[in-house]
């Protein structure tokens, strides 16, 4: 069975409430936001943790990518707000 | 070959010693840039959270860019995570190279970028109870933006 | 009000002391500038004369032009003079702002201007016996020119 | 009696071979450039210190000024080449 682990961070794990959780894997051809979509059916936590989907900001196996990128192969999926460390 | 050293942890860390290694380096400049919690407002402290797993080789993407536009003989770059009070640093950045507008720039540069392209996320915590996770600025990405 | 220190002498200094400084007065961004004497080509030394009775002068109103551009907490300039050898400073500039622009810029401003505006002349000493003043270059006279 | 402190540094003080010296004030109305085309005519040492005048800078009581500004009453002037420090 292949999964994908994914992980939360700042204001999206505190909407979620949790770090991160393994599913199974949607399908190389669903898209990062066809995923958060997904995602924000949950429920409560999930639905306000999504609410604005161009506040989040992702990455595939630890590179940022746009959106609307598929997951292909990718073993890990994080979901964040736009950065600002520095 | 450029002398790289990256470092993101909870602990602090002295500029002086990374002063140090760049100049040993045989350049003729060296620049640096110390980010530090600034108080007032009420602030308390802030936490620093990041992507640990993408954090390193996320930095090392960015100190590899600054190498492929400047000459560099040098690079420190050391962001720290956790509780920071006010008065505390952040994040150093220093550079050596022969001239001093290569070391300037990409000083420059290597910080607009870790603003904008590392996994770090703030949160304030105030006096009066209030916690918020500092939002991304227009102005921040504006910076990192006029580097092309 | 901008806590300026400026000094002009023969004696070696510690960056460590005077980030230590800039990073104590509550600004969020400190940047620095350190010029050491860069070896090869057989330089042996150089020798940094000035117009001492001009020199600190033209410094202070260099500094005062920075920040009338910039909000800054604070500014060291140091600038030392005599026989320098390889691998020995020559000169730091640091600054501290609230924010890392500002920082970052008029520490760039401020090296550039030196570079251009003060009273300052090199001469290499060579191995073999040759000592040359250094040519001011038309690329330092377009590097504070683009500071308008 | 009216005098002028001249200061020479670099290669205009290795060319002159003096430090400085003082002169009898050549009148307000005399520019920097006139001064020096006197000087150059001094000798030796001198003509080559002032060969080529668009390599001399000036100062006039240690602020930088163009070699055409009149002398007026200033006290002090020096000539240097352009400046190389930082």
């Amino acid at each position: 069975m292949v999964t994908l682990d994914i992980l939360y961070f700042s204001w999206v794990r505190e909407g979620v409430g949790k770090d991160g959780e393994t599913i199974d894997h949607p399908g190389a051809e669903v898209t990062v936001s066809e995923l958060i979509a997904r995602l924000a059916e949950r429920g409560e936590g999930y639905a306000q943790a999504f609410a604005q989907t161009d506040r989040v900001r992702a990455a595939l196996d630890q590179q940022f990518v746009p959106l609307d990128t598929r997951l292909g192969q990718a073993k890990e999926l994080a979901l964040f707000p736009p950065v600002t460390g520095g | 070959m450029t002398d790289v050293h990256i470092a993101v942890g909870e602990a602090d860390f002295d500029p002086a010693v990374q002063l140090a290694r760049l100049e040993a380096l045989g350049g003729g400049a060296v620049a640096s840039f110390t980010g530090i919690v600034r108080g007032g407002d009420g602030l308390q402290a802030m936490q620093l959270d990041h992507y640990p797993a993408m954090t390193d080789a996320q930095i090392a993407r960015i100190v590899d860019e600054a190498q492929g536009r400047w000459p560099l003989l040098g690079v420190v770059v050391i962001h720290r995570v956790g509780e920071l009070r006010p008065g505390e640093r952040i994040v150093f950045v220093g550079t050596a190279s022969a001239h001093r507008a290569a070391s300037l720039e990409s000083c420059a540069f290597l910080i607009d970028w870790l603003k904008t392209s590392a996994p770090f996320w703030k949160k304030e915590r105030f006096d009066d109870g209030r916690a918020e996770w500092v939002e991304a600025r227009a102005e921040d990405d504006a910076a990192r933006d006029r580097w092309g």
